[in-house]
């Protein structure tokens, strides 16, 4: 088992023909992944992938042709607003938004949208949702993790794929690995996806890594000690990060007194999580 | 991105909300002339985008041009935190009867713009939301219906303002919002909003920061970034697309995503180091950015070695050899010893790039950052 | 018993001191309705109707304050949207606008805004609400109507009051009386009410006035046909009406087809409802 | 309030919508002068508020400016519907390839704007609304986020229209979109929108409704109105805030309310007489706007009796009273003869000042209208 994704997810991507729409595409075909169809403005009536996968112009006619039931979107940030709407709008169950650099405005509109919607919205700024062995959604690398027990969710990229590789090479598998995204305003937070890892038989614990900004880890926190009854284990980065400047992710910044990372970990503690000095440091805590 | 006080001031005479008259002045000669047009007494600030500028003596009172000139003279040669100052905004002084806060930001938590007033206003917004939120009035703003009338209301009665400000207060909120929302604001903030005795209210101050994911749709707020105010290798790191803070450390760290960058300054940290800096030279990086942005670590005097971390996914480790190759080729003699970790896509094919070159490399995040503070001859034992 | 509201309606105005919203709140405390507060911007701390009621600045320090749960709009149009939204935010479970002349894209906005929201609103461009001998909330003369068994639902104001005294001719009094407003847009239509009448125990039949223009009715006759137990009687104004002119009432109008008095009588007829042929008739078909 | 094709097009113009060049004239020498700028065949159009207009003869296309010239001094003296023709629209012939049919209007049943799109354009849309609903596209927007791109494909899409058409078919709705918000539009349609030979899309009819009720903040819009093609009476009514709408009938009706105007014009209808017109007064009504109500009907020589129905609440009687007072007062002689009846507010009062006039007085609706038919002379039996 696993959460968000697994084989029978029928997988739509958003800008398919696209330089990386096309390329991670490729990735998650090869990977197994279920992928129905395409979208691309304009190319609707192509087909794409060793000529398998139909393209569609826009995502109502791709959803009602094919019954894709979660979407990935690779669009340049200017279009990501109209794409992640247009998957709303088509009542797609999951999207999943690989995009970065999208405005806080849009995605502002974009959380008022989805308030009134059964969507739920991964990322932006995400490396997607990865339940290994079975689909991959996004571009995390397939072969550096293999099927587990444990949950991860995570803020980052590469440094998620540092503790899923860290893993693998210990023999410790995953049962689905989410990024939520790196950005100020995401569309799913920490809690939502330990609530769901909580109900998942398949998931005994969960790994989270988190980072300085906003405060996502302090009430993830408060949430692990008063409703989660699996272990957690936690890293933090960015106890070196001085204040008030940028670190890439639009949401790693120290905003004011809250967001840094020494306060994330002591309340990560209080609630009586595990946290890891460094990445390689998880397995032996798990 | 942080815009300077007298450009957020030329943003928010656009918006009609009102200010002291005054300009901007690159040196002394050009404050006393304006001084003298002003004709009375007049304010100097220094034009740095770091906080405690009052403190540290960047706002200053002349009495007269000969003042304005000696306090300018003297302020151009000042530095706040680091930063020499190079402008100073020369404005007319205004009696102040009150002063006020208000501003209009991105509350993350809620996900919402929410726009905040306070009657306690000159003051830090952050220690007073500590010390006394109730002193604090935060009403959310509907991005979707946008600021409406009786939020404005509401804030003005909460911040006890008196009636006969309201009608300007409304105007005056409601150009914040037009400016939050059509110039992609993160942050616009009016501390002190004053009352003042002869013009009723005023933005005494005024601070904006741009977000920079939007900047691509404000081709016009992109030019006024006050490229003067930061790291010269920031600056040169922006143009190749890489994200660069400078810190005060020795070991210049080059790293593939934010967040592993992080990490990678953390461990150094944690095993006695110290960081030189933030890299991340971001997804599906090629050969001439990572030369780059090694070309920026080398140029740094303080830098005693580089770690190099790569985890390749989008990126290819090939590529990021090439690109070390390049750089060092370069160099006519290595001046910093290196430590370079290569994991994930094409990472063997990387390292028999390295080899040929006899770099050193490592296999884990640990044994690189040992090894690289062991390099540079300072760990603290 | 009764529907929206009675004698313990916590009663608050917008625009109370304003020439209309003075006028009538005299007639409503008149009447008996408890008024608990007044709004006003600018004018709080005033007191009106025999220094008894204290006015506000705003709707949420009135409701703070005063407890109040239902509050009717006299606003001129131009600031109508932002007193409706102000009382939707202050979370008011009832809001009734009488104020007439609302642009329609406002109108389109608060109903947007309602969809997010346990507020009902009632209007606007209505005479409101009356519940004979416990409260009057609107404009509705009080002394036209006595207390009994029948809800009353209407697009109309005059119109209304030409049934409500018809009925008290003959000793036949009303639950509840309703005007859901004569606008194209407006916060409730028949069918809300149709099933709070339904609901009402003390309320054994109905009487619907409706008018050329819209759909309301033929959806409404559609509702009453599957859902209504009661006994409704309609009458319909506008069989004369010329197509394509505004009759007044911004939604009085047939737009294309759909909308003429004659086909909205002939659905209801086909409904089992009563279709009396002038307002004067109605009482001989209850 | 609807507004002419010609201003229409003057509106899509200022938003880049594609029109064919032309011009308004008032005379047929400017229409020669104006087929002799444009050069080519040329349409001449009758700008009226009024539908089937073409089938009427109302749009005729002119192979030179001496025929443009004729076919205009023909129109000039032609009515459609009953309305004379003051105003032609002469444009240059386009080449049309297809017709597709483009608006976007309020949906009253949903509550929200909705865009219409059909590849079957230049015909009645409700014709083929009733006859072929799977020809017609329809997406409401929602008023919060306004028209998206994703929406506008989703109607290219729908009506088959040809990739390389995308782009501007994107822009026109756009505008469409823009028109419809910022001048509060209950509909702006364009009907055909053709894809022309030469120039792509281009909108070569344009109809618009704005919202009566939003034209307080469009002073600009409000002008546009013609004057010309409205009743006059209507026109007058107007002045005083009187809801007036002529009809063919013979007993004027005065009533305060339109659901109760509407009844009582029914009712006479019930009773074998023809209401002469709808006129509501409104609530709250004074003495004067009473006369200058009764004065309209006075002066319609169809009128041949007066049915005044009074219900009071917020309108007193007694001002109903002295309002129908003054207007007798100022006719020499009372040509038609008035049958009254006040009820609610005040109405003893109103009754006593009416019975010293001698004023006929009815207690109920269905007594008012049988005295007034009866007195109308006309009754059918």
């Amino acid at each position: 088992m696993s959460i968000l994704v697994d084989k029978n997810t029928r997988l739509l991507v958003q800008g398919i023909t696209g330089k990386e729409g096309l390329f991670h595409s490729e990735l998650m075909r090869t990977y197994g992944t279920n992928i129905v169809a395409g979208v691309t403005p304009g190319k609707g009536g192509e087909w794409v992938l060793d000529e398998k996968i139909p393209v569609f112009d826009t995502v109502q006619t791709a959803v009602q042709t094919t019954e894709a039931d979660a979407s990935v979107i690779f669009v340049p940030a200017k279009f990501a607003f109209d794409s992640i709407y247009e998957a709303i709008d088509a009542h797609i169950p999951l999207i999943i938004c690989i995009t970065e650099g999208i405005p806080a405005m849009d995605m502002l509109k974009i959380k008022s949208l989805l308030k009134t919607s059964e969507s739920i919205l991964i990322g932006p700024n995400t490396p997607g949702v990865l339940t290994p062995g079975e689909c991959k959604a996004g571009i995390i690398p397939g072969n550096i993790s293999i099927p587990g027990s444990t949950g991860m969710i995570s803020r980052s990229g590469t440094l998620t794929y540092e503790v899923l590789y860290a893993m693998k090479a210990k023999k410790l598998g995953v049962s689905t690995c989410v990024g939520i995204g790196g950005d100020a305003i995401t569309g799913t937070s920490f809690i939502e996806m330990l609530s769901m890892f909580e109900q998942d038989p398949d998931t005994e614990e969960i790994v989270l890594i988190g980072e300085i900004g906003g405060n996502e880890e302090e009430l993830a926190a408060d949430y692990i000690m008063t409703e989660m009854t699996k272990p957690v284990i936690a890293y933090i980065a960015g106890i070196t990060a001085p204040k008030g400047k940028r670190m890439g992710h639009a949401g790693a910044i120290i905003e004011g007194r809250a967001g840094s990372a020494l306060q994330k970990i002591e309340l990560f503690r209080k609630a009586g999580v595990k946290v890891a000095e460094y990445p390689e440091d998880i397995p032996a805590l798990l | 991105m942080k815009i300077q006080e007298y450009q957020a001031k030329q943003i928010f005479q656009k918006y009609e909300i009102p200010i002291p008259r005054g300009q901007v002045a690159l040196n002394a000669s050009f404050v006393r002339q304006i001084a003298e047009d002003l004709g009375d007494k007049v304010v100097v600030k220094a034009q740095v985008l770091v906080g405690g500028r009052g403190k540290a003596g960047g706002i200053r009172l002349a009495d007269d041009p000969d003042e304005a000139e000696d306090i300018a003279t003297e302020m151009m040669g000042m530095e706040i935190n680091g930063f020499p100052i190079h402008k100073v905004l020369v404005e007319e002084a205004v009696d102040i009867k009150k002063e006020l806060y208000l501003s209009i930001g991105t509350d993350r938590m809620n996900a919402t713009p929410v726009i905040i007033a306070s009657e306690y206003g000159g003051i830090d917004i952050e220690d007073a939301a500590e010390e006394a939120p109730e002193k604090i009035a935060r009403i959310p703003i509907d991005p979707m219906v946008g600021l409406c009338d009786f939020q404005i209301r509401g804030l003005a009665v909460s911040i006890d303002l008196p009636r006969k400000h309201w009608k300007k207060f409304a105007q005056i909120a409601n150009a914040l919002w037009q400016i939050y929302q059509n110039d992609d604001a993160s942050l616009v903030e009016i501390n002190p909003l004053v009352i003042s005795e002869q013009n009723g209210l005023m933005a005494l101050d005024g601070k904006m920061t741009i977000d920079d994911n939007a900047l691509f749709r404000h081709p016009e707020l992109a030019d006024l970034r006050d490229l003067d105010m930061e790291n010269p290798s920031e600056v040169e790191a922006q143009k190749y697309g890489i994200t660069y803070v400078h810190m005060t450390g020795n070991i210049g760290c080059l790293v593939n995503g934010a967040g592993l960058a992080m990490a990678t300054m953390d461990i150094l940290k944690l095993k006695g180091g110290e960081p030189a800096n933030f890299l991340d030279i971001g997804g599906g990086a090629g050969a001439e950015k990572v030369s780059s942005a090694l070309r920026i670590l080398f140029s740094d005097p303080q830098v005693k070695a580089v770690l190099i971390n790569i985890f390749g996914g989008i990126t290819r480790c090939d590529e990021i050899a090439h690109g070390i190759t390049a750089a060092i080729a370069e160099q006519k003699k290595l001046k910093v010893p290196l430590v370079i970790r290569l994991v994930g896509t094409n990472a063997e094919e990387g390292t028999k790039i390295l080899e040929k070159q006899k770099l050193p490399i490592a296999h884990s995040l640990v044994e690189a950052a040992e090894k690289a503070i062991s390099l540079s001859g300072v760990k603290k034992k």
